[in-house]
């Protein structure tokens, strides 16, 4: 029995079904008890959280959590599967506090709403950039340009008039 | 009173004092290391990928290369009456993908690293600066 | 053979003043020009005139030695880490610190916005001169000293402090964190390593009775038993170390480089500083580098004596000054050069480190020191 | 006492912040009350890019995501590529793979040793340090073509088999090696000030670091025994005799000498690497290319058209690269170019612990931790 | 190993013996050309003859050529090949240069070391405006001379050259350290070159 499978046996009602990431277990959980199965998988020693994947699909976004244990030496990964139109999902931070920048990323860059992370702003890019580079419908030729503002922080601005000596 | 320890004694920086020592007067095998570029020049291997080089007689002009860099750096222009690549040595990424894939085993890098100018239209290698003629024998 | 004669200890030179107006006497030229300034009633310019002489050469000499303490650093540094250091400009690189020199007077002159203009502009300069000033009552070598005060040490000791007032208008004109910090770091430092310095030369002035630096020099000629030098770090061998210490603090160098401290902060209290003022600072640094390393000479290691210069024959005895000023030299050159090894060696402590070290460890160990010294003093064991 | 709070900004651009990390830092007086890590200056969108280019064109935009040890970056990738298509490696490059990536890991640690050396203000260890790196770069140059940007490792195999007279140096390499750790040693780890400015600084604990996410080099000197090669073995890994490094104390000392012990681990697998090398010639991947019909089974790279789709699927695969662990996660949805491909870099999840391992420290320590942490901001960034 | 002997090679090494090709500049003279000293005096009488702002000229810029300080910089993979060039085997302090200064201040020289990304522009350029004149850059790879790799990118800047004036261009992804010196020498030739005040616009 695989931990994915173990995970199911543990929370049968969360858990909607389990399968193979390539060769790691993995668990497609409700996103409603998403910190319910994390909670229980640290419980039952998946203390490593790895890694936070957003991926958008065009029709809806998928959060992957790759998670080890230290302990057992094993694998396990949860999928949750959100809406395009409210991708919100809780946030893992009261569990891990490595997820605290791995959400922010995902926030950043795919443009995920982590609910109840204390901080939940831009960390790759300044804050006030336009759109979310990894969705599929990123506008690519639109430039952006930065400036910096009155305390050493980074302001955009769509133009970079101040900024460039020749276009 | 953390910051009292045995190690008052110095002997670790007394170690160190003889390492550097031995240093400044090239004791056992620490010799200087300086190659003085413009007058000796370090070997540079064969493998080196610096700026490319195609041969004339052998490059058929397919565009494979164009196709498969990753960079959009090569474009094949035309040159005489046939048609070349042309290198953009400024976005090159030299990663020698090129040459993995040109058919005709045309396409190679040489050793030749000297490539600083004075202008970014400069960087751009046509065609007359990169063909070579393979030597017949 | 009267030029000989003065040489054999027969007549002694106060300063250099004495022995320039005895080497223009010899020659026979004193007295002509002599007339001719009594003529308008203007002796005492001739006085003025041969003093300032005596100052721009010891400038000259100071900037010179500056300049090649700084190639001496990148070479002693580049020795060290296996490479060349400088090579292309001039044999061996030796015209670099020139070609340096030049380059920053050609620079601009920046002067931030919301720096205060005066202060900002004051600082260098405050700085660079009383790092010139520390020379005056530095014996170079017999009767090569400008002026024997009579409080040389306490003079010394005294210019010293100015520096720190000159890095906190520094750091605080510039209107940069970083400045502050560093200039705030180095003040911190210096007050507290001036006293053990202070006390540690204290115990050498207890030894020679006299704050005179040309009194603490002599009396440390001639040897014991024949064979050992009589200086005071044989005496002294606490008050050594802990003046050795605090007196590589005082010149802001690794391990102990808190004004600049590169890494942390920067450039430290001259981050703002472009062009020739900075040069001012660098030029600075290295004359503090110099004059703190002849210090340490002129307390510990003897000054300019030899050992057995007395044995020489006197037929020789008109390269006295030649030896001695070689000697003060040479001794300088070694403790500069234990200070640029030692830089290339170990870390940099942290500023809370430093501070404990210097009011727990140097100030107790330097009072100790004294009392020691005072009480064999007292017995007689000296 | 209370007293006014100083906002400093270090970063983008200061010489301690390995490129380009900026801490917001609210200081009273020497100490850190709190500290913001802003990062992003480096980011280049290397996650879009995977999504723009052919599997084998994103190989060499991960040579520039750590580019101090750009194999296993390389290897990470292409494992993943490998483990979607199901693609066999001959074992003479799974060993050369292996070799190149140790090589790396001492390139690594000698870099991030040095730097950490250089901030704390030695600078002679980060000379001598690239004085052993520019010998391996020269392998690098040997092996394929670039000193740092590789290219190298591609699916199915490497680029090209070594070339001749390349062990021999390897050799030379890894004897010399061993008697320069001897001199590092000598020169840092016994360096008392060096011991007051890491030990019991920036101090984590096992728990507390895996809770963090951290993995590497800076989880074992937490007491964390893991190392993916060892528990989660790829390649050859399971084959090869070597110890994992721990340290027990979290401190900032414990993790410089986990990387201390790392490189003597990594000399003792390139020894066995050398010696078990399967002696069977590769074929070079452009004749390979050329005429598929006379290729060996033991090709370099086996067959590698130049559109390669893997079927559809997502893997997350990972690998201990020298800064930890470092994952790609790559989705097909069997077409040439991967839908999606994440990065899980070891400097990212590293640097979160950042702000509560510096609380109520000086800034020296702040720069002393982040040393240690060993991050390239192009590791953090992407 | 290559097919048809296509390859070429400028130097045909025989990589088991790998020895420094030694070129020692041969007279006197030749030693005190490398300084700049020589160049410089023939350059300054072409362009202006031997007057004395020329005379000024001359020992200006051979000062500059000189005593090039870069301001400690790195942004990327470049920079690490920039710590390389100031290491034991490169030692770029033959040519003066190893006073790496960390404050703009005081450095007159500007290596670009890497990718510039949009949200850095702003800062280098704040970085050059603020060292004091003359000044000059270099941009070293080809991210900072184009955009290189990350010119596609969303967040890249499409060469340095757009925001401050750059004197010299180094391709490469990174250059080596030989291709980064040869870079410091073109730029030395173009100092060489300038007339007096050329960096504050009074002539030329």
């Amino acid at each position: 029995m695989n931990s994915a499978e173990e995970l199911k046996n543990l929370l049968p009602g969360s858990v909607i079904s389990t399968g193979l990431q390539l060769n790691k277990p993995m668990a497609v959980v409700k996103k409603e008890d998403l910190v319910k199965a994390a909670g229980k998988a640290k419980e039952i020693g998946f203390d490593h959280l790895s890694v936070i994947t957003g991926i958008d699909y065009r029709d809806h976004f998928e959060v992957i959590y790759n998670f080890f244990s230290y302990s057992k030496k094993q694998n396990l990964a949860i999928k949750v599967n959100l809406d395009h139109d409210k991708p919100e999902v809780d946030s893992l931070t009261s569990l891990w506090k490595g997820a605290d920048w791995l959400e922010r990323e995902t926030f950043d860059l795919v443009g995920i709403k982590f609910i109840g992370h204390p901080n939940l702003i831009r960390i790759l890019l300044p804050d006030g950039w336009n759109g979310h580079p990894l969705r599929k419908d990123y506008d690519m030729n639109t430039e952006q340009f930065v400036t910096i503002g009155d305390n050493g922080d980074d302001v955009v601005s769509p133009d970079g008039t101040n900024l460039l000596r020749r276009k | 009173m953390t910051w009292i320890s045995k190690d008052w004694a110095m002997g670790g920086i007394i170690k160190g004092l003889i390492v550097t020592l031995k240093h400044v007067f090239r004791v056992g095998n620490r010799p200087t290391v300086t190659v003085q570029y413009p007058y000796e020049k370090m070997p540079v291997h064969p493998r080196f990928r610096g700026l490319h080089a195609i041969d004339e007689d052998a490059c058929i002009g397919c565009g494979i290369c164009e196709v498969n860099c990753p960079n959009s750096t090569i474009t094949i222009v035309k040159h005489n009456t046939r048609w070349y690549p042309q290198v953009n040595m400024g976005m090159c990424l030299f990663c020698g993908i090129c040459v993995d894939v040109c058919p005709m085993n045309a396409m190679k890098m040489t050793g030749n690293y000297e490539l600083a100018d004075y202008s970014r239209e400069s960087l751009i290698y046509g065609p007359d600066r990169l063909l070579f003629k393979k030597e017949v024998n | 053979m009267l030029f000989l004669a003065m040489w054999t200890g027969d007549i002694m030179f106060e300063n250099t003043y004495e022995l320039i107006v005895f080497i223009l006497n010899f020659i026979g030229i004193y007295d002509p020009i002599y007339n001719v300034f009594e003529m308008f009633g203007l002796e005492y310019l001739l006085r003025i005139i041969i003093v300032l002489a005596e100052i721009a050469a010891l400038f000259v000499f100071i900037l010179l030695t500056v300049m090649f303490l700084t190639w001496m650093e990148r070479k002693v540094v580049a020795m060290v880490q296996a490479r060349y250091g400088p090579m292309v400009t001039g044999p061996r690189g030796l015209l670099q610190p020139v070609m340096d020199g030049v380059k920053l007077i050609g620079k601009e002159d920046i002067i931030p916005a919301k720096a205060d203009r005066w202060v900002f502009t004051l600082a260098p300069f405050l700085i660079f001169i009383p790092a010139l000033l520390v020379f005056i009552p530095l014996p170079f070598g017999e009767s090569l000293i400008i002026s024997d005060l009579n409080v040389g040490l306490l003079y010394i000791i005294a210019i010293s402090a100015i520096s720190p007032i000159a890095i906190l208008m520094a750091g605080w004109a510039s209107n940069n964190k970083y400045s502050l910090m560093g200039a705030i770091r180095a003040v911190a430092q210096d007050i507290s390593y001036t006293i053990p310095l202070a006390l540690a030369a204290i115990s050498v002035v207890l030894l020679t009775g006299s704050l005179s630096t040309v009194d603490i020099v002599t009396a440390q000629s001639g040897t014991w038993f024949g064979f050992i030098p009589k200086w005071f770090i044989f005496l002294q061998p606490l008050g050594f170390i802990l003046f050795l210490i605090a007196s590589i603090a005082e010149m802001g160098r690794i391990p102990f480089d808190f004004q600049e401290s590169e890494s942390e902060l920067v450039a430290g209290f001259f981050t703002e500083y472009s062009g020739m003022k900075f040069a001012m600072f660098f030029l600075a640094e290295y004359a503090h580098l110099f004059s703190v390393s002849a210090i340490v000479v002129t307390l510990f290691l003897g000054g300019w004596s030899v050992p057995f210069l007395s044995s020489i024959p006197a037929t020789f005895a008109v390269l006295i000054p030649i030896i001695s000023l070689a000697a003060f030299v040479i001794k300088t050159y070694v403790i500069i050069f234990f200070a640029m090894w030692l830089r290339d060696t170990v870390p940099r402590m942290r500023i809370d480190q430093l501070l404990n070290i210097g009011w727990k460890i140097m100030i107790p160990l330097a009072l100790l020191n004294l009392l020691a010294t005072a009480i064999l003093l007292t017995a007689g064991v000296f | 006492m209370e007293s006014d709070e100083l906002f400093i900004n270090m970063g983008p651009v200061h010489p301690s912040t390995h490129g380009v990390a900026r801490f917001k830092l609210r200081m009273d007086g020497e100490s850190i009350k709190e500290c913001t890590p802003v990062i992003g200056y480096l980011h280049r969108g290397t996650e879009k890019i995977g999504e723009m280019k052919t599997y084998l064109q994103f190989i060499p935009y991960t040579d520039r995501l750590d580019y101090i040890a750009a194999f296993p970056n390389n290897y990470a990738y292409v494992k993943a590529v490998e483990e979607l298509a199901g693609i066999e490696v001959p074992l003479r490059a799974e060993y050369i793979r292996v070799l190149t990536m140790e090589l790396n890991r001492i390139v690594n640690h000698i870099v991030s040793i040095g730097s950490l050396l250089m901030d704390l203000g030695a600078a002679t260890m980060i000379m001598w340090g690239f004085r052993e790196r520019e010998n391996a770069l020269q392998l690098f140059e040997m092996l394929c073509g670039a000193r740092m940007t590789f290219n190298y490792i591609k699916p199915g195999g490497v680029r090209e088999d070594i070339p001749d007279g390349f062990i021999p140096k390897l050799n030379e390499f890894i004897k010399d090696m061993e008697k320069r750790i001897v001199d590092y040693e000598q020169l840092i780890n016994g360096n008392e000030i060096f011991h007051m400015r890491m030990k019991n600084i920036g101090v984590i604990s096992g728990k507390d670091a895996v809770n963090y996410g951290w993995t590497g080099p800076t989880l074992r000197g937490s007491g964390v025994d893991y190392d993916l090669r060892k528990y989660e073995p790829y390649s050859i890994y399971p084959d090869l005799d070597f110890k994992v490094c721990v340290r027990k104390e979290g401190d900032s000392y414990a993790r410089f000498i986990v990387r201390m012990d790392e490189m003597k681990e990594s000399l003792h697998i390139l020894r066995q690497v050398v010696d078990n090398m399967p002696a069977t010639k590769l074929i070079s991947m452009a004749e390979y290319g050329i005429s598929p019909m006379t290729g060996t089974p033991t090709a370099v790279s086996t067959y590698f058209p130049r559109i390669f789709t893997p079927p559809a699927g997502e893997v997350y695969s990972r690998i201990e690269a020298p800064k930890g662990e470092l994952g790609f996660y790559v989705v097909s949805d069997g077409t040439t170019k991967p839908y999606r491909v994440k990065i899980r870099s070891p400097s990212f999840c590293n640097l979160t612990a950042i702000p509560s391992l510096v609380k109520g420290l000086k800034i020296g320590d702040l720069i002393a931790a982040f040393g240690t942490i060993d991050v390239v901001l192009g590791d953090v960034d992407r | 190993m290559e097919k048809g002997g296509i390859r070429v090679d400028p130097v045909t090494i025989d990589t088991t013996k790998i020895k420094h090709t030694k070129k020692q500049p041969v007279t006197a003279l030749e030693k005190l050309n490398d300084t700049g000293l020589i160049s410089t005096l023939l350059a300054a009488r072409e362009r202006e003859g031997m007057i004395l702002f020329s005379t000024i000229d001359q020992v200006f810029n051979w000062a500059r050529l000189s005593s090039l300080w870069p301001v400690t910089s790195g942004l990327a993979c470049c920079a690490i090949e920039m710590m390389a060039v100031a290491m034991a085997h490169h030692d770029i302090a033959r040519f003066g240069m190893e006073i790496f200064r960390a404050s703009p201040r005081q450095a007159d020289l500007m290596f670009v070391a890497g990718t510039v990304t949009k949200r850095m522009a702003p800062r280098v350029k704040q970085l050059y405006e603020m060292m004091p004149d003359p000044k000059w850059v270099i941009a070293v790879g080809g991210c900072a001379s184009t955009g290189g790799p990350y010119h596609e990118s969303y967040s890249v800047l499409k060469g340095v050259d757009l925001i401050i004036p750059v004197d010299v261009y180094i391709p490469g992804c990174p250059p080596r350290p030989e291709a980064w010196i040869y870079g410091v020498i073109q730029l030395r030739e173009k100092i060489k070159n300038q007339g007096y005040g050329a960096k504050w616009g009074l002539n030329k």
